[in-house]
């Protein structure tokens, strides 16, 4: 049974041929013009740091930056540190510039990482393909890129071709991670300016990465009927040798599948992974297994399941190498990114390698030729899975409630904890036998197992493996099903859905994305994203918010991949597929503005963000958000017109851009058809808020859905989503409906009374709706 | 670890040199009857704690405080009879940086805001966001917890001493 | 008499031509011959961030990484912040891999500063010379680039060929950067290695720069006989019209310089500079002057006598705009890294601009095309000067004194001041009448004017302005002259010194570079200097420390440059340039190995940099290193193998690089010629060290040019002044002399009986030097 | 700015939650007596001050201390009698580091070290390192200025209260 799941999906013929150079029909002739697109060339084609500005400047005036220091000081040079609180520092940077200044770091950090993976695995699948492999997404998308398209302004035909997108990525960042430089920019806004063009060229980092994954590793192309691929601890049959893959860069993973399928060893070996190199190896062998998102690294790695724990890049624990050995398993790390200290054996001899990984003489290996580690990872897994039998990796019960008792209650485990958990609650009740509550700990990932009261705990108690142990009797049943990353969102799709969604007749696009720093457990995203679609939504997943989302199983055990459609439509539940998938989000967006509204791509940003800023009702939510590319992630979906919902954590982050729906009048729009200033409405409210519970987040999640561009009828579906969930969570009518219902048509039928009351009361006058709403002036 | 009433309840909160100063109930009384538009932000944290929402509808009502209920606590404040404006926690804070806004009443500019029951380390962002650029408000927090981002702030401390405190605190 | 000074250097003819574009005698046909060198290539040709790794290894294995934590925690993930004393973090990661993640991060930015300058910059010339333009160095010259050619592999030929240099620069950047990402490198050794290769990158980068402005602005070759340029505040007449030109970038310099030219302005208008904008418009037009370091910026902008301000990028002030508004300054931003908020004017009509600018409708100008900076600033200084003479732009010494009695003597001045200076104790003294106590913080910079007093006074005392005014009488005598900068070393220099230099007959080549954070004004750098130079070293400069060391005269009034040549020869001070012509330092090491040793260089940077380590006596001086450039160009000079001693205030770094004399084994060697392990000295001790006082310094620094390769002649010299030097400071022979004494050719005979008895003490046992020392193995 | 006395003395040297425990001559005294292998460090700021090289003399010999001069002190501490071994500030908290180390007399590692007279920021510096990576011995620092990164320090304080401070702990 185990061999039917395994058989791919892919075509044999393809196998075959995988390792020739596929160059047929393709003649490069240099500058062709193969990669015209046609249509006029925009103003902005591979936009300087400078030349989106004005664009930003008009967001930033809407949406002002607010900065909460994580620090007073800066300790960025040797003149410091120096305390800006109401001060100026050494080089006269002051707080608000210093925030923004980090932020803008940050997001060149996020960026690089994009990028840097985008650059590694295109190096890999051009030298295992040629350049000349064209991109070709299937007969139902021709819009292959549509963020290369618009910053680039030409249509990528080739793997090659997608080198010229990362070369312009890496020449920006560099001007931008140079702005951070003491004594550069002086304005916090010229940062967030900065910060906006990091984020669009994560966009295109992420767009050429997954491009050629998608291609090179023949991943779907959109279709929405992915198969539903294994999700959870419960799915890994621990009696055989086990492989954990950890990261973000499916080669290494695809190899050591590729080495299963080719020494016939499906049945004899598990193959598992965490994080989005989870996703991205199922997406090319649904095979493969999905043990879920990062929170599930030590919990795993603690309950001594792996044998050979392969890393490639990105959100893996540093620590790795230390957590492996506890448990005798072998680390390999595979990328310039992560080595470990290591030893390099990538020009060994493998089966040397191998011996030595065996034998124990070396702890792990550095292998960055991912071909080799196929063969290595497999052939090491199977020789060493044996000794797991002999190793204890977890405390017995009996030792946990005997190990407790020495819990001295000084209460820092709960200080430490990001989240405050009841740690020491749990620990002073499994003392006394009862491990119930460090198995509530385990549920849901409410412990997202980063080990921080570990390391404080002046006994040094295994926190982290009391609270897998106290689990472990759950993860027979974390049997679930997650929908295999899909990809692109497809022109027909969006021939379908542009128009409902331009007039509101689905309510909005909401986009589930980001790490699992989540305020109360993985649940609370699959919570949000079901009550969405019930409401008939279009939700989209990527990265540990897809794995979290399918985490949790309705009462007959289902998850939500199973009840809804993987398709981009209302009510459809499309796991689009890793992080770097994130930018089919954006393209979806983008690409309603060119197929619906035919606006032309073509170095011509400006005018596709204004059309989605105001007529695309889409919102992105990040419950989650930890890492650098997060924040990158944020600041492109921003400068795009499209706002997020971030969770209260992301209060870290230092910076959100936060609307005043008390100033009326930065809400005023350019009427595109009649040249005129018309009165808004904040919609959306803000571009980036951080919410403090998840029913805060939804409320703002439906609001920040609405768009001036909204029909009545769309508006009228819009608000009525609006007020039920207010009403829901706070009782009452929502007290800002006067600024969003525009005229009587506005008004939901069913709330027509209460609203019309409300109305009245606050001296509402109807107002009419823009034609073609804009930030920009009428041409 | 020296201080510990004084060390932010999560230690990694410390920002610099300038942390908040001890509040205890009788400060807190002289700077609310010195406030000229004080403010009572009340946050989700206490939402399940009937015995602490009770306090500080007493705090509301003795001191004629007017309220701003963040994530989800708007409800439960209306259930319990205590009258509050919704915000969300950084909505709210976003406002009172600003000297130019109305206040939750339309009022005016508030000049003293008491913090309760906002998710800690949420609260400690938002603080320090006012510490930096709402140079005239002054932020005390009457959590449990020590808050060194506010301008004063009760000490760490255990549930019974926090509702002596919070009993105090409530007498004019 | 003006006239005469600013009579330019560069022949008419390159003026009448300058905006064409030259291609004469230049055939571009894509991948020609042109570029291949004639020698093998070597190993690493365009090395990836790990095909350097073993070198760096055994580097951290003699140089292991000491670390200083700035801070305990880490704050770089919404997970944190972390306390990482004692704990890993929530990601994993230790505090020794953190503080090494954070250099990493200081690098990449240094790095990027370098990386955007040179990509700005060359994108400036090309667009000025076309990509054709010839690379010609002179006849002098034949090794253009040495850091090209081994880091590349290849020869430049064209301004063109440069491009593909940093094209590889910002994609391993985009790698490093991406490995400080949460998540990715756990190993600090890992870090360092990585850091090593930031290094690199940036000494591509510097190299790229400096080669691009000597061809395109037509600096000067490395004659050595490059005029004496004006330097210092008493040099501006403040009568005329003055335009002040801070930061790194030469371009919009040079327009102004050339507008003045074109119009005929030379008697009408000052145009001087801070920082190594001030180096670098000195190189193209000796009519510029120089202020001096960017420890000048605050007082001199005080001191009003800017009218316009220019500033291009790094190291600016960041609050320039809010100081030049204090005193009627227009400030003109000219790059993406500074924008400054200040509305874009680079389109609009430059008549417009000046009118706006003068009538204060606007307090400044973005204006990215350097063409329009050169007039804008000229006109608009023309015309606002003037006014000037209304504005008191220093408080008179009554009003010092009336306001310095408002002192609460609260002593946070004092405590806030990187360097402690006694500012509360000079106020005191002001607020009795006595301004001399400020006066002597003004004298050699031993204020630098940071500005982190007045920030914190609880008074508001404008502190900089009372020191700049109590300074002011010094200002007519800070009339001095500095060699401009003198770009590369050339080939000739290298056959002559070559061979002296590698047998120790040449005691050492030291480089003094880095910024104007010194521990106790500049005058330290010019005294190390002039100890150095008077026995004979070759010492070179560059940046901020060129300047510092031109601000020194001796009892006749004459600086350092004008007593010694400019030479790089034994006695020769010869100022390279700015801070990206440190390349010229590095390339004169390679040189060596090439020219001298006939080492390949293509492709073969591993061999280079251990002949470099075990053979080329060189040491770099940062005596007042803050930036995060000065970190990545301490990286770059290590991973060479060239030792350098940095200030104390370089400990904020994190990170230094110390051997250990008491470990004998650390300090083995091969001999190259015989294959047999033999034991070595610590020469050098340390890669990277930061030392207390000068006279620390100065003695390590003469101990650092020890190599093993040392003959006993060239031993005997290097010993003499580390005996000598040693005694002066500390009062009797050093310590350690039994490491460095091979046999009793090595003992200076000056000391030759003191030393002996020592040794005797010491049970000293004599060796024999090996003959080809080295790291590596003999192939 | 409250605790002063206990505030780092440049105040940004704050580097995290923990800081170091206020040092008396009384508490030193102790802990010179618990010692087994102490050693005073004393750098160049107190150069040029003869009443405070006295005392550290005093120390030195009462206390019968081995001593690292850093800096320029070596000649300074060999003209007034005091006999030492010359170290950078940097290279002697490299040595200090290493539990496998031999000390300044070759007769095995430290467990108390005792600085004076460091540079402030660089003193921070090194005191940073031994906090994080020695975790085999203490530091204490006799300076009139908080030094938050040793495990304990004398307060930021007067002249006249220094002097009271090391006389006392010069005397057994």
């Amino acid at each position: 049974m185990a061999f039917e799941k395994t058989a791919k999906k892919l075509d044999d013929n393809f196998w075959n041929t995988k390792n020739l150079k596929i160059s047929i029909g393709e003649v490069s002739d240099g500058k062709s013009a193969k990669s015209k697109l046609d249509e006029p060339m925009g103003p902005t084609p591979k936009p300087s740091v400078t030349d989106l500005r004005s664009w930003d400047f008009k967001l930033l005036k809407r949406y002002p930056p607010f900065y909460a220091p994580f620090c007073d000081m800066c300790c960025l040079c040797t003149y410091g540190k120096c305390d800006l609180l109401g001060k100026k520092g050494a080089c006269g940077i002051n707080a608000e510039a210093q925030q923004a200044r980090t932020v803008l770091l940050a997001s060149c950090i996020g960026t690089a990482a994009h990028a840097g993976h985008a650059r590694h695995l295109l190096h890999h699948v051009i030298h295992m393909h040629g350049r000349d492999k064209p991109i070709d997404l299937g007969k139902n998308i021709d819009i292959e890129a549509p963020i290369i398209r618009t910053l680039i302004g030409k249509k990528p035909e080739t793997l090659g071709d997608l080198e010229e997108s990362l070369a312009y990525v890496e020449e920006q960042l560099t001007h931008l991670l140079s702005a951070c430089h003491t004594g550069q920019e002086g304005s916090s806004l010229d940062f967030e300016s900065k910060t906006f063009h990091a984020g669009i060229m994560d966009d295109l980092a992420r767009e050429v990465a997954d491009i050629a994954q998608i291609i090179a590793y023949r991943m779907s192309k959109g279709d929405g009927d992915e198969p539903l691929v294994e999700l959870g601890l419960g799915t890994v049959n621990k009696d055989k040798p086990v492989i954990l893959c950890i990261g973000h860069n499916v080669a290494p993973g695809a190899e050591i599948l590729d080495y299963i399928e080719d020494n016939d060893l499906y049945e004899d070996v598990e193959v598992c992974g965490i994080c989005c190199t989870a996703i991205d190896i199922t997406r090319y062998n649904s095979a493969a297994k999905v043990i879920g998102p990062l929170s599930k690294q030590l919990k795993f790695i603690r309950s001594g399941v792996s044998d050979v724990i392969v890393v490639d890049e990105q959100c893996v624990r540093t620590d790795i190498l230390e957590e492996a050995k506890k448990n005798g398993a072998v680390v390999i790390a595979t990328t310039d990114k992560m080595c470990l200290g290591l030893p390099d054996k990538t020009k060994e001899d493998s089966d040397l390698v191998i011996s030595e990984l065996v034998n124990g003489k070396i702890d792990g290996a550095l292998i960055l030729e991912p071909k080799n580690v196929g063969k290595v990872a497999v052939e090491v897994a199977k020789k060493i899975a044996k000794r797991r039998e002999s190793i204890k990796a977890l405390p017995d019960v009996s030792e946990i409630s005997k190990l407790a008792k020495e819990c001295t209650e000084c209460g820092w485990c709960v200080r430490v904890c990001p989240n405050n958990r009841p740690v020491m609650d749990a620990v002073t009740s499994a003392a006394k036998g009862d491990l119930t509550k460090l198995a509530k700990l385990y549920e849901n990932d409410m412990c997202y197992a980063c080990g921080r009261c570990e390391e404080e705990c002046e006994r040094k108690l295994p926190l982290v493996s009391f609270i897998t142990k106290a689990g472990d009797h759950h993860v027979k049943n974390q049997k679930f099903k997650m929908r295999a990353g899909r990809g692109p969102v497809q022109d027909v799709e969006i021939r379908k859905v542009g128009g409902p969604i331009v007039l509101g007749d689905i309510p909005g696009v909401v986009a589930f994305v980001g790490c699992s720093n989540y305020p109360n457990g993985g649940i609370e995203m699959a919570k949000m994203a079901e009550e969405l679609l019930k409401r008939r939504y279009i939700v989209v997943a990527t990265g540990c918010a897809a794995m979290s989302i399918g985490e949790y199983v309705d009462e007959d055990g289902l998850t939500l991949y199973e009840r809804y459609e993987g398709i981009f439509d209302a009510g459809g539940l499309a796991n689009a597929g890793s992080c770097v998938s994130n930018a089919h989000i954006s393209g979806a967006c983008i690409k309603i503005a060119n197929i619906f509204a035919k606006k032309p791509l073509s170095g011509n940003f400006e005018e596709i963000a204004d059309y989605i800023l105001n007529r695309v009702g889409a919102c992105g939510v990040a419950w989650g958000a930890f890492s650098q590319k997060a924040a990158a992630i944020a600041a492109g979906v921003n400068r795009w017109g499209i706002p997020a919902v971030l969770g209260p954590h992301s209060s870290k982050y230092r910076r959100l851009h936060l609307g005043r729906i008390d100033k009326k009048e930065l809400w005023d729009l350019n009427d595109l058809r009649t040249g005129e200033v018309v009165q808004g409405e904040p919609a959306p409210e803000h571009l980036l808020y951080a919410a403090e519970t998840m029913e805060e987040a939804i409320v703002s999640i439906v609001k920040m859905c609405i768009r001036p561009n909204d029909t009545p009828k769309g508006r009228q579906l819009k608000l009525s989503h609006y007020i039920d969930l207010y009403k829901r969570y706070f009782g009452e009518l929502p007290p800002d409906l006067e600024l969003f219902v525009r005229n009587e048509r506005d008004v939901p039928i069913t709330y027509k009374h209460d609203v019309m009351e409300n109305l009245k009361e606050k001296k509402w006058v109807q107002r009419e709706a823009p034609k073609e709403p804009s930030l920009l002036l009428k041409k | 670890m020296d201080g510990d009433r004084t060390t932010p309840w999560q230690p990694t909160v410390i920002a610099g040199p300038k942390h908040a100063m001890l509040l205890t109930p009788a400060i807190a009384k002289m700077m609310l009857k010195k406030a000229k538009r004080p403010l009572f932000v009340i946050g989700s944290l206490i939402e399940g704690d009937k015995e602490i929402v009770s306090f500080c509808k007493d705090i509301v009502e003795n001191w004629n405080l007017p309220v701003a209920a963040t994530g989800n606590m708007y409800k439960t404040l209306t259930e319990n009879g205590v009258k509050s404006k919704r915000y969300g926690a950084i909505e709210i804070v976003n406002l009172l940086k600003d000297p130019e806004w109305k206040g939750v009443d339309g009022e005016g500019s508030h000049d003293l805001v008491l913090f309760i029951g906002v998710t800690y380390y949420l609260a400690s962002q938002g603080l320090s966001s006012l510490k930096h650029f709402a140079p005239h408000l002054k932020t005390l927090t009457l959590c449990k917890f020590f808050h060194s981002n506010a301008d004063a702030s009760f000490p760490n401390m255990s549930d019974s001493e926090w509702i002596k405190y919070l009993e105090k605190t409530s007498k004019i």
